[in-house]
């Protein structure tokens, strides 16, 4: 009962740490025995996310495009990605003849790992955070642009054009977009003065950033939205894929399995994108305090963490998935244009601000 | 240009030309030998001006086939419709005019793999609609093929 | 650079060499298109066709001049009236007949009819082909209206074959007024949502403005028409240069734009439905009453002779070219289809653009395939 | 007791393969017919309807058919929507090939069919697209109305709830 009044998730965890450390001795094996089960847990989670931003993607897409959306496989169509999904897993798994097939086989998982490795340092409500690292900012930034090795895996062993285009363009677009995510990142660090994830929520205690920091920081909120939409693949940023002028560009040759997983990691991708981008600029799991007043913060405290988490994370994944149902596709070259000459310097000139900002003391 | 000035400024460049004055349009016909000179001429006179050839098909007779030139000049509003005699339908020949209306270089493609009519120095002869394994020449009179049922 | 199976994948030259279609979502059908890059831009395209040839011309040689109309519709199925129309104003022109007041007003209503929910459906393909799906559904809700109609008229939703040699094959339904006036104020009313989810979209404006250039020169001689060559500033609207069935009846605008670009031609067509609306507001209150077919033989058989008939279809110049022997089917048929000279053009438009140029230039173009294949 | 310990009474050998694999199969039979996705081919008429049928008002993304792929390797189903000519016949067999197991294939109007209009007279049109892959629904029309094709592509489910995967697979290892 106590745990749900103070909607702190660390008594869970020291519930569950105290019942195991009563049944095995071992250090070692106690730790490891923690690890598996939050790993499985913690992807049976990304799973469970991804079922449902699947069906919120479908459904979000039917009401842009004044339609239904499914509503016939389980009650209002809530079954569909499941039944989708068990579809793929059953549907034969084939790997081209004049495929690289080892590389083939890995490229997928490698997306998937990626895309759930970035996962760890995240803040999913007060005390509920799988690792607080030091540097989480750096780590993310740093861990999210190897899936882009697994899309160039994927398009160079498929042994298709197609997908070797898509590969080249991919690769690209998530270089370039990485620094103009990086910047954006770093003036929330100048603000906050840590790296670390934890840190960075619990400066957020008087106000979210994107309130506190003026207009450089809803500039570097902006800038973060639009150029993370580009790092993760995303319409109006799909060129890798590209439908109508690829096919399916990196994924073309990939049937089953292997392609769900493909979708697997771009949810997840999603997913993280706005979990950051809710974590740095929305305050993550923290309330909505206005510096002060201390009987409304209380009001605002009454409502648990999670939800104010997972609210604002999807509030972000609603608005990319506004953008993919309302804008058509940019070229390649407009896509470069707009990374470098437009997004890169502003986000520089913007650091700029903040830092000063940052020194002055300007921000509340 | 009216219709008998057309006749008479023809006339005047190629005497051995006979027309045909039945249908909607004036008719010119001539024989396949002298075409390239003919198209050339309608082209770049200023009197005629023809710059949108906008129909270029070809009837099969049975004894001969005919090659039809629907010409227009958008300057001068006429209208005039070439039409070349190819005498031998075996070895059936005549000269491209892709170089002068660049949108003959299509429907000379699609002439080429109907009716079999070879164009000299078309740039890109080869069969438009049919895979280039296929035998024969459809819209010949004379083609038979054991898929084609007939009613 | 050599692929994984040891086969170069680039040409002696360096160029990349990429088939798109036969099947592929951007060719509208199944055209294939060989293409010569280098890296994403284009060098070189060659059109290859002939994946949806159907004979139509040989197996209307042997039809009779009531039967051989209904194999247009499925040539240009989105301009399905304007293509029967083509065909009965020939067999019309050969026969000498007087078409009825009534039909020459039914038809020309039903032609911009036709050519409304044309471009609507290429609105919505242009918006699908640039990566954009929204704009589909909207163009298809108010073309289902337009389907509504012709199918409440002649009971087809697509393939209508109603315009037969002498008018029209049977009267309008009593409803017809009232729908088409109702259809054209929610159409009227949807102009500006269609301007405000595509036309002021930056990225849109980005991907069409300078892409595929199409000088007037190249225009005429390549024969392009229609939509394709008005953007081009070449003026060949036969609606109003040779005004057929009630065209000559109405006020309206030739559109002409300049630019010559994607844009250009995205704009043309945009105007070009307002056009379309205000010809059936024109006509739709003025139908005549009186017969809707002029009395024809039961076999019709046209006299010794060449009759050629141009009309404009939503994609550009069609035309019917019949010669008759004297016998009760055509001795050929020839039919002259916009979207065939129009796709010829596309190579010179599409070199030096990217991937994406060359998507988004077919699009602009609007090309049905089985329309050029026949 | 010494030696081998029997089971008292006899084993039945189900015919359908027991309780076990009749449920895996319905939940993979639910699985496989709720989620067709169909391969983005139209050669002609019918793929106009086709569009219609995805469009808001027919809608057919309410049962999961939305999700159409450009790329035959992530389809389920081809629907034939058009003419299938002599020269696109070979790409078709092609496209068929390249999808993975299960594939389901409608055949999509008269054409498609039979031939349909263009059955006589014609020298280049493939008679039937059962000539070149095998089909599983047939919807005849010229073209079919957009209600027709969600007709056919329910019939479809209600074929792929039949089906007996597991049954075939230990009939396979037996």
């Amino acid at each position: 009962m106590r745990i749900f009044l103070s909607y702190s998730f660390s008594a869970l965890a020291t519930f569950i740490h105290s019942f195991l450390a009563g049944l095995i001795s071992n250090g070692m094996f106690l730790l490891v025995t923690e690890m598996v089960i939050t790993g499985v847990s913690l992807i049976v989670f990304l799973v469970l996310l991804c079922f449902f931003l699947g069906y919120m993607e479908r459904r979000v897409a039917a009401f842009m495009e004044i339609r239904l959306g499914p509503n016939r496989v389980g009650p209002q169509g809530t079954l569909q990605i499941v039944a989708d999904t068990v579809k793929l897993l059953f549907k034969e798994g084939l790997t081209p003849d004049s495929s690289d097939k080892f590389l083939f086989n890995l490229a997928p998982f490698i997306m998937v790992v990626a895309s759930m490795l970035v996962v760890a340092p995240i803040a999913f409500a007060k005390d509920f955070q799988l690792y607080d690292i030091n540097i989480g900012v750096l780590y993310v930034s740093a861990v999210s642009s190897i899936s882009v090795i697994g899309i160039l895996m994927a398009g160079w062993s498929s042994n298709n054009k197609y997908s070797l285009l898509g590969a080249m363009r991919s690769g690209a677009q998530i270089v370039s977009y990485e620094l103009s995510v990086g910047l954006s990142l770093i003036s929330i660090v100048i603000l906050s003065g840590s790296l670390s994830l934890g840190d960075i929520v619990k400066s957020q205690e008087n106000g979210w950033w994107i309130i506190k920091g003026h207009i450089p920081i809803i500039i570097s909120f902006v800038i973060f939205v639009i150029a993370s939409t580009a790092e993760i693949n995303r319409a109006p940023f799909d060129l890798a894929e590209a439908d109508q002028e690829l096919t399916g560009g990196f994924h073309t040759e990939y049937a089953g399995m292997k392609f769900a997983m493909f979708l697997l990691s771009e949810y997840i991708n999603l997913f993280v994108v706005s979990a950051i981008a809710a974590t740095l600029f929305l305050g993550g799991w923290m309330p909505f305090h206005i510096g002060g007043l201390v009987s409304f913060n209380h009001i605002m405290d009454y409502i648990p963490s999670s939800l104010w988490f997972f609210g604002k994370t999807f509030f972000v994944i609603f608005i990319i998935m506004w953008f993919r149902w309302t804008f058509p596709r940019l070229r390649v070259d407009q896509l470069l244009t707009l990374e470098w000459k437009y997004l890169l310097p502003i986000s520089m000139v913007n650091v700029i601000f903040v830092t000063v900002m940052a020194i002055m003391g300007w921000h509340l | 240009m009216s219709t008998e000035e057309l006749k008479n400024s023809i006339t005047a460049i190629l005497p051995s030309s006979t027309f045909d004055e039945t249908g909607e349009f004036l008719n010119v016909v001539i024989t396949s030998e002298e075409l390239l000179p003919l198209m050339n001429t309608l082209r770049t006179k200023s009197e005629f001006d023809f710059d949108f050839l906008f129909c270029l098909t070809c009837i099969d007779w049975k004894d001969h086939l005919m090659m039809v030139y629907h010409l227009l000049s958008k300057t001068h509003q006429h209208t005039l419709v070439i039409k070349a005699k190819i005498a031998d339908r075996n070895n059936a020949q005549i000269e491209t005019v892709c170089n002068i209306w660049r949108t003959a270089e299509f429907h000379e493609r699609e002439v080429f793999d109907l009716f079999g009519v070879k164009f000299i120095n078309h740039p890109d002869l080869r069969r438009l609609f049919l895979s280039d394994d296929w035998v024969g020449h459809p819209l010949r009179k004379d083609y038979t093929d054991e898929n084609m049922i007939s009613l | 650079m050599r692929g994984l199976i040891g086969e170069d994948i680039l040409t002696e030259e360096g160029e990349f060499i990429i088939n798109m279609g036969p099947q592929h979502p951007s060719t509208h059908g199944v055209l294939h298109l060989k293409i010569w890059l280098d890296g994403e831009t284009v060098k070189r395209i060659q059109p290859n066709l002939g994946y949806i040839h159907r004979s139509i011309e040989k197996m209307s040689e042997s039809l009779s001049y009531r039967n051989f109309i209904f194999a247009t519709s499925r040539m240009d199925y989105l301009a399905a009236h304007v293509n029967n129309e083509a065909c009965a104003l020939t067999v019309e022109k050969g026969l000498q007949l007087e078409v009825p007041q009534r039909a020459k007003v039914i038809r020309t209503i039903l032609s911009e009819l036709t050519r409304l929910q044309s471009h609507q459906l290429w609105w919505g393909c242009t918006g699908l082909d640039l990566g954009g799906v929204t704009p589909f559904f909207y163009a298809f809700r108010e073309r289902e209206a337009i389907m509504e109609i012709f199918e409440e008229t002649c009971g087809a939703r697509l393939t209508q074959n109603y315009m037969v040699p002498g008018g029209i094959m049977y009267d309008v339904h009593p409803n017809f007024q009232k729908r088409v006036k109702d259809v054209m104020i929610q159409i009227k009313g949807k102009f500006e949502e269609y301007d405000n989810i595509m036309t002021g979209n930056v990225i849109l404006e980005n991907r069409l403005k300078g892409v595929g250039y199409l000088s007037k020169e190249d225009a005429l001689s390549y024969g392009v028409t229609g939509p394709t060559a008005r953007a081009s500033g070449l003026s060949c609207d036969l609606r109003k240069s040779n005004p057929y069935s009630a065209y000559d009846q109405v006020q309206f605008d030739e559109i002409l734009d300049t630019g010559g670009d994607c844009y250009a031609r995205y704009m043309v067509r945009m105007r070009e439905m307002r056009q379309s609306v205000s010809i059936i507001e024109q006509l739709i209150d003025n139908i005549p009453e009186g017969d809707f077919q002029a009395k024809t033989k039961n076999v019709i058989k046209l006299p010794k002779g060449e009759f050629y008939q141009r009309v404009e279809t939503p994609r550009g110049e069609l035309g019917v070219f019949i010669v008759s022997d004297g016998a009760a089917s055509p001795y050929r048929i020839k039919y002259r289809s916009p979207g065939f000279s129009n796709l010829s053009a596309l190579p010179i438009m599409a070199k030096g653009g990217k991937i994406g140029d060359l998507v988004a230039i077919m699009a602009t173009i609007d090309l049905v395939i089985p329309d050029i294949d026949r | 007791m010494e030696g081998k310990l029997t089971f008292p009474g006899q084993i039945h050998e189900t015919t359908d393969g027991g309780i076990l694999v009749t449920k895996l199969d319905d939940v993979i039979n639910w699985a496989r017919s709720n989620s067709l996705w169909p391969l983005v081919f139209g050669t002609s008429c019918c793929a106009i309807e086709m569009m219609s049928a995805a469009d808001a008002k027919y809608d057919w993304s309410r049962f999961g058919f939305e999700v159409a792929r450009a790329t035959p390797r992530q389809a389920d189903l081809i629907i034939v929507a058009g003419t299938i000519v002599m020269k696109m016949a070979p790409v078709l067999k092609r496209l068929y090939d390249q999808m993975p197991d299960p594939k389901y294939v409608i055949a999509m109007g008269a054409c498609t069919i039979s031939g349909g209009p263009f059955f006589y007279n014609t020298y280049s049109v493939v008679k039937g697209v059962d000539h070149v892959i095998p089909v599983d629904v047939y919807i005849p029309g010229c073209p079919p109305r957009p209600e027709a094709l969600l007709h056919s592509m329910i019939t479809l489910q209600e074929k792929i709830k039949h089906e007996q995967y597991f049954k075939k697979k230990i009939e396979e290892i037996r």
